[in-house]
Formats: structure tokens, C-alpha cells, sequence
């Protein structure tokens, strides 16, 4: 089988522009060994290139959730996954989510995950009247762009940076607080939207922005030079851990926070424990960690995917999905789940799934995490915290 | 906030980065020396010394506390295993990309596209083997934050210092190693023409595998120390890898000396470029260095050629 | 049977490929566990089979190497390879097999899914038409060009500022019809071009290549700071697709839809194609030509060397910034879609299709991206799935069996395998990368 | 010593160095317009040097060239890229050949006609009939100069793959095509044989005949004693006779120069 396997490799190669035109198609039959019928739910987010970590994340949530439902058996029919690499790009997005609408047995997808790849492909997911659930992608604008079936399970930018900015300027009462950002769409989006409500709240704000590097040292320099009391970033945990690394080396002193991309246990690896230590993250999630439901995905998580560990983004895939199926039935159509799930009320580990009309989620907690000896550990909500 | 405070603190962050440019810049130069071409895929060398160091140091660091002979030994660790990568993964480069066209005397071109191949395969790879995120040593082999000393108010590290002295000493050591060795006589005559060199007894496939094995060992030793401050990932190769090729441009390609001079001065302008321009611009203000020196002086500052410098 | 060391060290070569080969097709590792991926993929009974394999590459090339030794005795065998092999130049001429191949290009997307449709406009066409204005670049002028994508982005930025009021922070006074973008973003892309060649082109040919994947990077970087032109990493959402007036005639192309655009883009490719191949047989091709096997020679044959790679130079430029047009008009863009791979990946095809050959490039897209787009769903028959993060491994494998095998590409034009050829046996220098400054009179 | 009016190049106090290394020095000769001129000397005397100060490949710090083209003014060259230099009208040929290996005969001489024609990329694309004139003419006038040197018969071969003394012939009708006024040759008759030497000796004749001015550069002084009408001698980067081959073979000072290397240069005591 194995030399099968590796000649194919090479052969391949030879033979693609052929088979190019013979599996154009690709939609598989339903119906299963079992006798119930089967759906496929997809998946579209970036599984190669720079950010294959987080869409992987994103794909292991929406397999956990599928694997558990099927290892239930209780449901009237079988569930499969079939995912789609966008690689995060916009370029990709609308071939991705053509594959997607093309299987005739993808009956929703969770995704894209990402705010550029969104904007691409969710015209063909309108068109197709696909319901699609974004796990990650929080750009505010997302929803306002005329797409007829597009949600998300996580809060936008907006609220998540009116949250934060609240909980600096009156929680850590931060005078100054220079607000960095990767200049990504997620970033920029973030970034913004702290900063108009440190400004209402009275907070300077430096603006600044930084596409991801691995070489911090120059900004950490500008940072302390500018003396703020709290810096925020909004970005990913990777750059957040090197800047924060390089920070500390430079001997910065104030406070440092950032946002949901940069919420993973992965950001107090790349920072080192000692860095890490005392930096405030905000996230539009609630607390995986001491939820008993989040304990059980945990368990699940890493019982249906060799050990690993969930990391950003996970939970809200694995809520989205189950959310998908709560309104699942033996006779649904893309049209009927599109449908139903305007009104779907699922309680998830990271929140409790409803929506508004135009598809954002009604739960709108902002929590804060601190890392405290080398542990993520949540303080409560801003609205809690506040007051 | 005026230039004239921040002069220091920009000119230590210069230093720091720019030896290890320097360091990287090395093994461009020399490549280029023996063979007049641009070893594209050297940057992937670069990384694949980093995570060797990286997980060697951490296989080895210990749970507790680190008392400072252990931190040395963990620093020597690193750089000796990260420079063993580097060298055996140049090694193989140059017996898979380059020689079989060397054999065959392929045009130029196949060159650097070869070369551009084995970039993109070997950093997939290690992103394949050692995961896609980056990859910390988790404790700080020193006091990272302590403050050694500090020049007219800039403060300077414990980190900034052992990697600047570390690229110094492998600089001293590399220049002694030219200029001074029967392996370094076999490189400058090689350097100087190839087709004499051979005819004088002196092996020149050797001598050429040398070179790669050679520019290979101060590369991972340079992955390693770069990593100490940047951590280490399959894509970290590239940034560094175009500035240390800048920088050996800068010095003039193919020399020695000016590798090392046209790192330091390539790290200090880029950090002083970057106070002006945005830290978010750092990048460009090499580039743009890049390109305006190719046209003012496209023979580097310390002129071209490794047998008439060294 | 003794083996000689040779044979020895090659069959050591094929059982290392084997190895190499588990290793990338095994599974991965992680940062904590960085040798687990290697050690899952080595100390495991398929490691048997992949040696087993590298064993059966190296008997098959030993027996080859033996039976053309043999046959380099025997004549009449000979003789047939040099038939087959003219018959195999001759091949590429003959318009019938060109029409064949264009109703093919007409008839097959009629056939295919919506997703394949869509994948052979953005991935395949787009790319094709890259492709082959890189390969007047790298092909007839033998420059290599890294940040070739740049001119890509500048059309498409050109046409999300002349055609809607909303895709970017700023927009032209007067919003012009897709159409009429199709001249003023191919003028902007050549004017760049030319900015960026005028003073670069002096410089030898390998610094060439890094100051323009500088350039390309510079591109990306302003893009992406540019908040108030570009909009930044939010990209330009909104340009409107083409549509086509002409007097009571009114068609306007559904962005939804990928047939018509792709039908457009390959009446454009034919076109594009005739016009290259007549420039190739022109002075200019000749000029060309001259400039990349003897750059001393040819100026002082009277060939003014810069000007030539300089108009090279913004044909090229212009190809990708007419190609940027089209995508705009198509798709939702941000300056993400204009990364060094995409230089990287046009430049792939260029050279797996065959360098200078115009068939060729064409065909450099249609397998590579073929493949790439194939190589998402499981293999037919075997069921082994490329994961997709690795599948840049393989595409960097590709590019380095091609350097080391077959330089020419797949489908080489005649006058470069010869050129390849020639400058293996050390004669002229097949590509332009050894500038003037260079070569001693 | 011919005048400056009939002479259609004038080298004036021409120095050439490279690093402390002098390669000429303070260099000063004309060549006659029309006729066949020679420049010898012993190896390593600059007379290549000399040929790549006067068509631009090296730049000379000090001295001027001047050339005057037939009915044309008189321009400076020092200073000026080779392909302007040519496009003035003086075309050369290389010592080591340089042709374009993979371009046929054809091609290569087109290279050098077509360096004088004006379509561009874009009339070329469109296929406008400027472009399809320049190419029909660019063909007929290669296959003519091919048919001057004596090479019809291998129009459409490769070039690297023609006999040594062939691809020097087609060097000369590249060189021919760009229509010069003044051609330079740079060892022409290096590596050929007696029979070709020959045919060499009537081509260049043939040549001026046309009205081409020649200067060449030779070691074979039988060849230069029949075709030149003129000499310029070069020792250690310094003209030391220049005149009429038989004054200049009485020289004491020529004799000298060539007597100290007789011994290691065969072919220039011939």
C-alpha cells in the first residue's frame, strides 16, 4: 500500500495536468454504512502558508464536535467533515468556498476565519444560500456588506476594544496607553476600535502599527521611549510573545495587554514564562479553562485529535459547529438550515448562541485574562470589573 | 522625543542586530567568493541552526534554578549544536541543489532558481517537523532583563552583550581562519581563479563544499543567537537572510572585512532609518539601502573579491 | 554482479530519496516533540517500502543507463530516437495541433464544476497570462525579475481607484468602465516598470533579482500602510465587475460566475501569445536574444543592451498590470494577495514550462496550478491526501528536480534548450545574469 | 603620416591604466581613410587595450578619439557606450570569437544589420508592416553579406556549431552589417590555416574595396606585409614607429622590440 502510496507521489506530478480535467467535480454520494443519511459540514480557513496554525485550530474544533456527535449515534443521521484551504488569503476565498458549495452534500460550513478570505467568499455563499458561521473572522464591516448568510459566534472588534479600552482607562486607570497593531485587517480593526473609546474615556493614545516581524527590538525601543502606562496590541499571540519578549528585555515597566488572537497558552511559550508574566489579555469568550462544559471539550479535544492541545479559536469553531447540528434535521436542505438558524439558541462553552437579525452574536461579554505564574487566568467580565 | 535622546539606545539595538547580520552576512560572502553566485537558500541554513540550538538547549535546561556555569554551558550548547546543523544543512544544499549543476555547468539562472527551490522546500519542511509556531527557549538562559551597564543612558543587557560579544568572537575567528589557514589559503586561491587554483594542486570541489560548510557552521551559530532574542520558526529565515545578503552587498560582496562592516553599519542605519520612518518601516529602510547602494556603489564599500581583502 | 563506486554511491543517493520521501509524506512533528515527525516517518514499516522504492528508482535508472550504452553501439536505435525526437521538435509547429489544443481550452471548463471553473480563471488563466509576461523577462531577456507581483498589485490597485467610488479611501474624479482601465493601469504598470529598471538594469544580473524582491516587498509594505490610499490590509471591496457597452450591444459580466470572464481571459491569452511570438521572431526577439548569450558581444554588434532589457523590462510590467485589472474586477483583493510567493510561484511556472517557450509557460500553469488545485482532495485510487500546509514542500522539490534534470523545462522553446546546452559545454551564457561589468573584453 | 582630413580616426595622447598598472601610454596614431592599416606589437604590447579604448569597452583617463565616418562630422568616442559607438560606424570584431552561439548564421548577421533599423517592441507585436519591412530587408542584406564573405552555404546552421575559420568569417559579416566606416579586427587570422589565411588576406581587400576603412590588429606579418598600407607598432603600451610596412620593418627600434621576444613569440617573427 505505503509504495503505492510514494509512487503515486511521483506520478502524479506527471500526470496532473490530466487528471485536472478528469476529477473536476469531486462531489461525493451521501448515504452511509449505517443506513442514515449523511451530511457533510464545512470547513474554510487557512491550512497552509503563514496562519495554518489557527485555521487548523479552527478545523480540529469543527472535527471534535462532528467525531463526538457521531460517537453519540443519537442523531438521524451521520456527519463528516470536508475542509477547504484558503490559506488565509483573499485571492483563495472564493475558490475555497466554491469547492465547498459545489459538494452537493455540505449542507453549512463553519467559517472562513478569516476577515479578507470572508469578504471573497461570502458572495458565492449568498448565492448558494449556504449558512456560514465564522468562528474567527471580526471585522465590524463584515456584516453590514449585504451577505444573506453569514454569522459569526464571536463578538466583533467593536465591542471586544470598547470592553478593553473601558477596562484600561477606569479598571487599570492607564493615563497613557500607546496602542500597537499589526497592521492586519483583524489588527487594524482592533486597534481602532480602542482607541475611539480611550478617547471618549479621557486616555492619550498613541497610534502605531507594525506588520508581524520576528525583530521587535526597534519598536520596543520607540515604545519605552514614549513612557505610555499601558500598552495594547492587536494582533496575533506569535508576535505578541516577541514583542512582549522584546519589551521586557528592554526593560519595560508598564502594562501590557492584547486581544483574543493573541488569548492562547501558546503566547506565554513564545514570550517565556518570566515575560509573560502580569500581561492582561481580553477576549470576546468566556473562560475555557474553569467551565465544567469547557473541561469536557477539553477532554474531547484531545481524545479525537492525537493529544492536541485546543488553541485559539477551537472553542468557537467547536461551539459553532454544534450549533450547525442543534439545527440539523433528517430532511434539511441548505435553504432550511440557513433558515433555521436565524433563530437557533444553543448553549455554547464560550457563550449562549443567539444572534441578531444581522448576524452577530447577542452575547456581548468582554473578559479579561491575566497570566499568573505561566497560567492564563480569567479576573471576570468588564462590565464586572468596571463597576 | 528628539533624536539626539534616542542616539544611543538606537545605536546599541544597532550593534546588537548588526553583528548578527554580520555573522549570516559571512557565509553569503564567501559563497560568493568561490563561486560568484548568491546562495539564495542560505537563509533556510540560518534557520535550521536556530532550532537546532533551540531544542538542544531545551532537552537540556534544567527545572530548576540556572546557576551561571550552567547558563554558559547552555549558551556554548546551543551555538555548538545550532552551528553543527547549520553546517551539515549547507552541506547537504550545496550536494543537492548546486553540484549536480555545477557538474553539468548549467547557465547561471538555474542557479538561483535551484537555490530558491531549496528555500521553499527546506523551511516547509521544518515547518512540517517542528510545528508552525514559534518555538521560545522557555527560560532565559540569563537574567534576561538585567541591566549590565549603560552607555550615555542607553541600557544595554546581559542578552545584548552575550550575543555581541559571541558575533565578535566568531568574526575574529573566521577572519583568522581565511587569512591565516591552509583551508583559508585553498579559499582565497579559489576565490581568485578556480581554473589556477586547480591546476596548482589545490582540490576545488572540496574547497567549494568547504566554503558551504564553512559559511554553514557561522550561520547556525548566528540561527542560535538570533534566536535567543527572536525565538525561532520555519519562516525566520527570510527578513535576516535578505538583510545579511545586504549587508554583505553593502560591505562588497565577496570580501570579508566587509561583510562584517557593512552588517554593523547596515544594522545601525536601518535602526536609526526607522526612528524617522516608523519602527513599521524597518524593512523598507534596508531595502532602500539596499538599492541605493547597488546604484552609488554597486562594488560595496570595502570593494569586491575575498583573495585581495582577506 | 559487483558494483562499481559510482553505482554504489547512486544507489545510495536512491535509497536516501526514499528516506527523504517518508519523511515528507510522513506525519508532522511539533515543537515539543520535534523528532517525533521523523521518527513516526523512519521508524516504521513503511520506511520499508519507500526503500524499497528508492531501490526500484535506481534499478530502473542503472538499466537505462546500460540499455543507452548498448544502444549507443547499435545504430539503427539510435537512428529512431533522432526520428522521434525531430518528430518531436516539429511537433510544437503545427497549427492543427495549436486549434486542437484551443478546443480543448474552449470545450473542457464546459464540463467542469463551478469550483474548477473559477479555480481555472484565478488560478490557471491569471497565472498563464503572469506567466508569460514574465517570460519575457526571464525567457528573452534572461533577467530574473523577483518582484514581479508588484506590477500585478499596481494594476489592480489602478483599477479599484479609476472604477468605483468605494473600494478605496480615494478614488479618480472621473470613474471610468472596467474596460477603459485595461490602458491606463498597462501605462502605470510600464511606467513603474521603467522607474524601477532605468537605473537597476545597469547592475549585474543577481543583484537584479534582490533589488526587485525588494521592490516587490516595498509594494506589499506601502500597500499595507497606506490606511488612507489602499485602505490598508482591509483591502478594496467593491470594484465593480467588467460590463461591455457598445451601443445597443450591453453585456455585463456576473461576478458570481467564472465562465465568461474565464472565456474573456483566453481570448486575451491567444492574443497575448500571437503578439509575443511575433516579438520573438522580431529584431526585438533577436536584440534579445543576443543580449542574454553574449551581452559584450551584442553591443558591439550596435545593440543598445539596456534599452532592450529595459523595454523587456515593461513588457513584462505591463502583461502583469493588465493582468491585475482582470483580477480586480473579479475579486475582493488586499495586499496579502501580492506576496514574494506569488512572485515566486509565477517564476515557477515560467521555468517548469519551459523558459522563452510561449506553449510552454501556458502549459507551466495549467499542470502546476492544476495540481495544486488537484492535490486538495484525496488522489484518486490511492486515497493519499497532501496535507495542504506541506504542499509548498512539494513545489519546492519540483523546482529543484527540474533545475537538476530537465533546465529547459517541459516544453522548452528550441533556441534556449539550445542556449542551455551550449552554455553547458561553456559557450555564451544562456541568461543575462553575468552583467558587462563582469566579463573582461 | 597621412593628415587629419583623410584619416578616419584619430588617436590623441591616449592613456590607459588599471590600478598602478600603465597599459598604454600617451598612445598617438591615425588610420587612413579607405585603406588597410595594422597595428602589431609583441604580446602584452595593448593593442587589444587599445581596441577597447577606441569602441568604448574601457575608458581611457587621459587622450581623445576622434572619428570622422565618410561625408559624416567628427566625434569624440572616448566617453561614449560601444553600441553608440557602432551606430557612429566603427564595428568590431573579437580576438577570442564572440558570436551568438545559439542563433544561427543568419541570425547573428541580422543582429548587426538590424542595429540600424528603428521598429520597436510594439510595431513587432502588432505586426505593423514597418516591422515586416525591417525583417524582410534585415534578411536580404544578411544573406547578401554572407554571400560577400563566402558563407552561403551555412545560412541556417548554428553558429557554435561551424569550423573555426567559418564562425571568424561570420564575425566579420556581423560586424559588416551594422555598416561601418572604419572595422576593426582583432587578430582575424589567429588559428587558421595557410589556405584560409589566403582567403583572408582578398576578403579584407575585398572589404576596402567597398570603401570600409580596416584596422587590424595581427601577428602575422606576412598577411600584414601584403595587405596593409599602413603600420603602427606598440611596445609596453607605447607607439614606437608607425608608417609604411617596409620603413616600419628597417626600424631599428621595431627590430629591437621584436628581436627581445622572438623566442617566445613565434608567429610575430614570422
Amino acid at each position: 500500500m505505503h509504495l503505492r502510496r510514494s509512487v503515486s507521489t511521483v506520478a502524479v506530478l506527471v500526470a496532473g495536468a490530466l487528471s485536472l480535467a478528469a476529477c473536476g467535480g469531486g462531489s461525493s454520494s451521501s448515504g452511509s454504512s449505517s443506513g442514515k443519511k449523511e451530511f457533510t459540514i464545512g470547513f474554510q480557513g487557512p491550512l497552509s502558508g503563514d496562519n495554518a496554525q489557527l485555521g487548523i485550530n479552527g478545523q480540529l474544533g469543527v472535527k471534535t464536535a462532528i467525531d463526538e456527535a457521531n460517537k453519540k449515534g443519537n442523531l438521524p443521521f451521520t456527519l463528516k467533515l470536508k475542509s477547504s484551504d484558503d490559506i488565509g488569503k483573499p485571492e483563495q476565498g472564493a475558490t475555497a468556498a466554491q469547492r465547498l458549495v459545489d459538494d452537493s452534500s455540505v449542507i453549512a460550513m463553519v467559517g472562513p476565519m478569516f476577515s479578507g478570505a470572508t469578504k471573497a467568499a461570502e458572495p458565492t455563499f449568498s448565492d448558494a444560500s449556504m449558512l456560514s458561521v465564522s468562528p474567527s473572522a471580526t471585522n465590524p464591516t463584515l456584516t453590514s456588506l449585504g451577505f444573506k448568510t453569514f454569522y459569526r459566534v464571536i463578538a466583533t472588534d467593536a465591542i471586544q476594544g470598547a470592553g478593553a479600552a473601558d477596562y484600561l482607562a477606569k479598571g487599570l486607570k492607564a493615563k497613557t496607553v500607546y496602542s500597537l497593531d499589526d497592521k492586519s485587517e483583524y489588527g487594524t480593526g482592533l486597534s481602532g476600535a480602542i482607541e475611539s473609546q480611550l478617547k471618549t474615556d479621557g486616555v492619550a493614545v498613541t497610534h502605531d502599527g507594525i506588520p508581524p516581524t520576528k525583530d521587535y527590538t526597534a519598536q520596543a525601543d520607540k515604545i519605552i521611549a514614549a513612557k505610555p502606562d499601558a500598552l495594547y496590541y492587536s494582533g496575533y499571540y506569535a508576535e505578541f510573545g516577541l514583542l512582549v519578549k522584546a519589551l521586557k528585555g528592554k526593560g519595560f515597566k508598564g502594562i501590557i495587554a492584547s486581544g483574543d488572537g493573541s488569548n492562547d497558552d501558546k503566547f506565554t511559550a513564545a514570550a517565556g514564562a518570566a515575560n509573560a508574566e502580569g500581561v492582561y489579555l481580553t477576549c470576546p469568550c468566556g473562560d475555557a479553562n474553569t467551565d465544567p462544559k469547557a473541561a469536557a471539550f477539553l477532554k474531547a479535544y484531545q481524545d479525537n485529535n492525537a493529544g492536541a492541545k485546543p488553541g485559539t479559536y477551537s472553542p468557537e469553531s467547536y461551539d459553532a459547529t454544534n450549533a450547525i447540528i442543534s439545527v440539523l434535521k433528517a430532511d434539511s436542505t441548505r435553504a432550511s438550515v440557513a433558515a433555521a438558524f436565524k433563530t437557533v439558541d444553543y448553549p455554547g462553552i464560550t457563550k449562549q448562541v443567539k444572534f441578531t437579525s444581522n448576524g452577530e452574536t447577542e452575547d456581548k461579554g468582554v473578559f479579561i485574562y491575566q497570566v499568573k505564574s505561566g497560567k492564563r487566568v480569567v479576573l471576570g467580565s468588564t462590565t464586572d470589573l468596571v463597576k | 522625543m528628539a533624536f539626539a535622546d534616542q542616539f544611543w539606545q538606537l545605536t546599541v539595538t544597532g550593534l546588537v542586530i548588526g553583528s548578527v547580520y554580520a555573522v549570516i552576512a559571512l557565509g553569503y560572502t564567501l559563497v560568493y567568493g568561490v563561486l560568484q553566485l548568491i546562495n539564495f537558500a542560505h537563509s533556510e541554513v540560518f534557520m535550521f541552526g536556530a532550532f537546532g540550538g533551540v531544542f538542544a538547549t531545551r532537552a537540556l535546561l534544567p527545572s530548576g534554578n540556572i546557576s551561571a556555569t550552567e547558563s554558559i554551558g547552555l549558551v556554548l550548547l546551543g551555538l555548538g549544536i545550532g552551528a553543527l546543523c547549520g553546517g551539515l544543512a549547507a552541506f547537504a544544499l550545496e550536494r543537492t541543489a548546486y553540484r549536480p549543476l555545477r557538474r553539468r555547468g548549467a547557465p547561471r539562472l538555474a542557479y538561483l532558481i535551484s537555490a530558491i527551490g531549496a528555500s521553499l522546500f527546506a523551511s516547509n519542511l521544518a515547518g512540517k517537523e517542528f510545528g508552525r509556531d514559534s518555538v521560545n527557549i522557555p527560560k532565559d538562559l540569563f537574567d534576561y532583563n538585567t541591566q549590565v551597564f549603560s552607555v550615555f543612558g542607553a541600557r544595554v543587557s546581559k542578552q545584548d552583550l552575550v550575543v555581541f560579544v559571541v558575533a565578535l568572537a566568531l568574526l575574529l575567528l573566521l577572519d583568522r581562519l581565511v587569512s591565516g589557514t591552509r583551508l583559508g589559503q585553498g579559499i582565497r586561491s579559489v576565490a581568485q581563479d578556480s581554473d589556477t587554483a586547480s591546476l596548482m594542486g589545490v582540490n576545488v570541489e572540496r574547497i567549494i563544499v568547504m566554503t558551504f560548510v564553512l559559511g554553514g557552521l557561522l550561520a547556525g551559530a548566528g540561527g542560535f543567537l538570533y534566536a535567543m532574542k527572536f525565538n525561532a520558526s520555519f519562516t525566520m529565515g527570510f527578513i535576516p537572510g535578505v538583510k545579511a545578503f545586504t549587508a554583505a552587498v553593502l560591505g562588497g560582496i565577496g570580501n570579508v572585512r566587509g561583510a562584517v562592516l557593512g552588517g554593523i553599519v547596515l544594522g545601525l542605519v536601518e535602526n536609526y532609518g526607522q526612528f524617522f520612518l516608523g519602527a513599521q518601516n524597518l524593512d523598507v529602510v534596508a531595502f532602500l539601502v539596499l538599492v541605493l547602494i547597488l546604484l552609488v556603489r554597486p562594488s560595496g564599500l570595502l570593494g569586491e573579491r575575498l583573495g585581495r581583502a582577506a | 554482479m559487483r558494483l562499481s563506486v559510482l553505482e554504489t554511491k547512486r544507489l545510495a543517493a536512491c535509497l536516501g530519496l526514499g528516506l527523504l520521501l517518508a519523511v515528507i509524506t510522513g506525519p508532522s512533528g511539533s515543537q515539543d516533540h520535534p523528532s517525533s515527525g521523523i521518527r513516526g516517518s523512519l521508524l516504521d514499516v513503511r520506511v520499508v517500502d519507500f526503500l524499497l522504492f528508492g531501490l526500484v528508482v535506481w534499478a530502473l535508472a542503472f538499466g537505462l543507463r546500460r540499455a543507452r550504452q548498448t544502444e549507443a553501439v547499435s545504430g539503427p536505435t539510435a537512428q529512431l530516437r533522432q526520428t522521434v525526437r525531430t518528430a518531436l521538435d516539429r511537433r510544437g509547429a503545427r497549427p492543427t495541433s495549436y486549434l486542437a489544443m484551443l478546443l480543448v481550452a474552449i470545450l473542457v471548463p464546459l464540463a467542469l464544476a463551478p469550483a474548477a471553473q473559477l479555480s481555472l480563471f484565478l488560478d490557471i488563466g491569471i497565472y498563464a497570462l503572469l506567466a508569460l509576461g514574465l517570460n519575457v523577462v526571464v525567457g528573452y531577456a534572461g533577467l530574473l525579475d523577483l518582484g514581479y507581483i508588484a506590477f500585478y498589485a499596481i494594476g489592480a490597485y489602478v483599477t479599484a481607484y479609476f472604477t468605483s467610488a468605494s473600494a478605496l479611501p480615494i478614488h479618480a474624479p472621473f470613474l471610468l468602465n472596467p474596460f477603459f482601465v485595461f490602458p491606463v493601469a498597462v501605462a502605470v504598470a510600464a511606467l513603474a516598470g521603467i522607474i524601477l529598471g532605468g537605473p537597476t538594469l545597469r547592475l549585474r544580473g543577481d543583484y537584479l533579482a534582490i533589488v526587485t524582491l525588494g521592490f516587490g516587498e516595498i509594494v506589499q509594505i506601502l500597500a499595507r500602510n497606506s490606511d488612507g490610499v489602499t485602505n490598508g490590509s482591509r483591502g478594496a471591496f467593491g470594484v465593480p465587475g467588467l460590463s461591455m457597452h457598445l451601443g445597443p450591444l450591453e453585456y455585463v459580466f456576473p461576478r458570481t460566475k467564472a465562465l465568461p470572464y474565464y472565456y474573456l481571459l483566453l481570448t486575451i491569452l491567444v492574443l497575448v501569445m500571437i503578439a509575443f511570438s511575433q516579438l520573438e521572431r522580431s529584431r526585438v526577439g533577436r536584440a534579445l536574444a543576443a543580449i542574454r548569450e553574449d551581452e559584450v558581444a551584442a553591443e558591439a554588434s550596435g545593440v543598445p543592451t539596456l534599452r532592450y532589457k529595459l523595454v523587456a523590462f515593461a513588457i513584462g510590467a505591463s502583461t502583469s498590470g493588465f493582468a491585475g485589472v482582470l483580477f480586480a474586477t473579479k475579486q475582493f483583493f488586499n495586499p496579502e494577495t501580492f506576496s514574494l510567493q506569488a512572485s515566486i510561484l509565477v517564476l515557477t511556472i515560467v521555468i517548469f514550462g519551459g523558459m522563452g517557450s510561449l506553449f510552454g509557460v501556458v502549459l507551466g500553469a495549467v499542470v502546476l496550478q492544476g495540481l495544486a488545485y488537484v492535490l486538495r482532495d484525496p488522489i484518486p485510487f490511492i486515497g493519499f491526501q497532501v496535507a495542504d500546509a506541506d504542499r509548498f514542500i512539494y513545489f519546492g522539490a519540483v523546482i529543484i528536480i527540474m533545475m537538476v534534470f530537465r533546465p529547459q523545462g517541459l516544453v522548452p522553446s528550441r533556441r534556449r534548450s539550445r542556449e542551455i546546452k551550449l552554455s553547458e559545454q561553456g559557450l555564451g551564457h544562456a541568461d543575462a545574469i553575468t552583467g558587462a561589468s563582469e566579463v573582461k573584453p | 603620416m597621412t593628415t587629419a582630413d583623410d584619416s578616419v580616426l584619430q588617436v590623441e595622447n591616449v592613456t590607459l591604466r588599471f590600478g598602478g598598472l600603465v597599459s598604454l601610454n600617451d598612445v598617438s596614431m591615425s588610420v587612413p581613410r579607405g585603406a588597410v592599416s595594422a597595428v602589431i606589437g609583441p604580446n602584452g604590447a595593448g593593442k587589444t587595450s587599445l581596441f577597447n579604448c577606441l569602441t568604448g569597452a574601457y575608458k581611457p583617463q587621459e587622450g581623445q578619439v576622434w572619428f570622422t565616418p565618410a561625408g559624416g562630422t567628427r566625434s569624440q568616442l572616448v566617453g561614449r557606450t560601444p553600441h553608440k559607438i557602432t551606430h557612429l560606424g566603427v564595428a568590431r570584431t573579437f580576438q577570442n570569437i564572440r558570436l551568438f552561439p545559439a542563433l544561427t548564421a543568419l541570425e547573428n548577421v541580422q543582429v548587426g544589420v538590424e542595429s540600424r533599423q528603428k521598429s520597436g517592441a510594439i510595431s513587432a507585436m502588432l505586426h505593423l508592416p514597418r516591422s515586416t519591412r525591417d525583417d524582410r530587408e534585415s534578411v536580404a542584406e544578411a544573406v547578401s553579406l554572407l554571400e560577400f564573405v563566402g558563407l552561403p552555404h551555412r545560412i541556417h546552421e548554428v553558429s557554435a556549431a561551424l569550423p573555426y575559420g567559418d564562425q571568424r568569417r561570420l564575425e566579420i559579416a556581423r560586424a559588416l552589417g551594422t555598416k561601418p566606416s572604419l572595422l576593426l579586427l582583432d587578430e582575424p587570422a589567429a588559428g587558421t590555416n595557410p589556405a584560409e589565411k589566403r582567403d583572408l588576406e582578398r576578403l579584407i581587400t575585398r572589404i576596402a574595396d567597398t570603401g570600409v576603412s580596416v584596422l587590424l590588429i595581427e601577428h602575422d606579418m606576412r598577411l600584414v606585409m601584403s595587405v596593409a598600407t599602413q603600420v603602427t607598432v606598440l611596445n609596453f603600451g607605447e607607439v614606437i614607429a608607425q608608417g609604411r610596412p617596409e620603413e616600419v620593418q628597417r626600424n631599428p627600434a621595431v627590430v629591437e622590440a621584436y628581436l627581445g621576444t622572438a623566442t617566445d613569440d613565434q608567429e610575430a617573427s614570422a
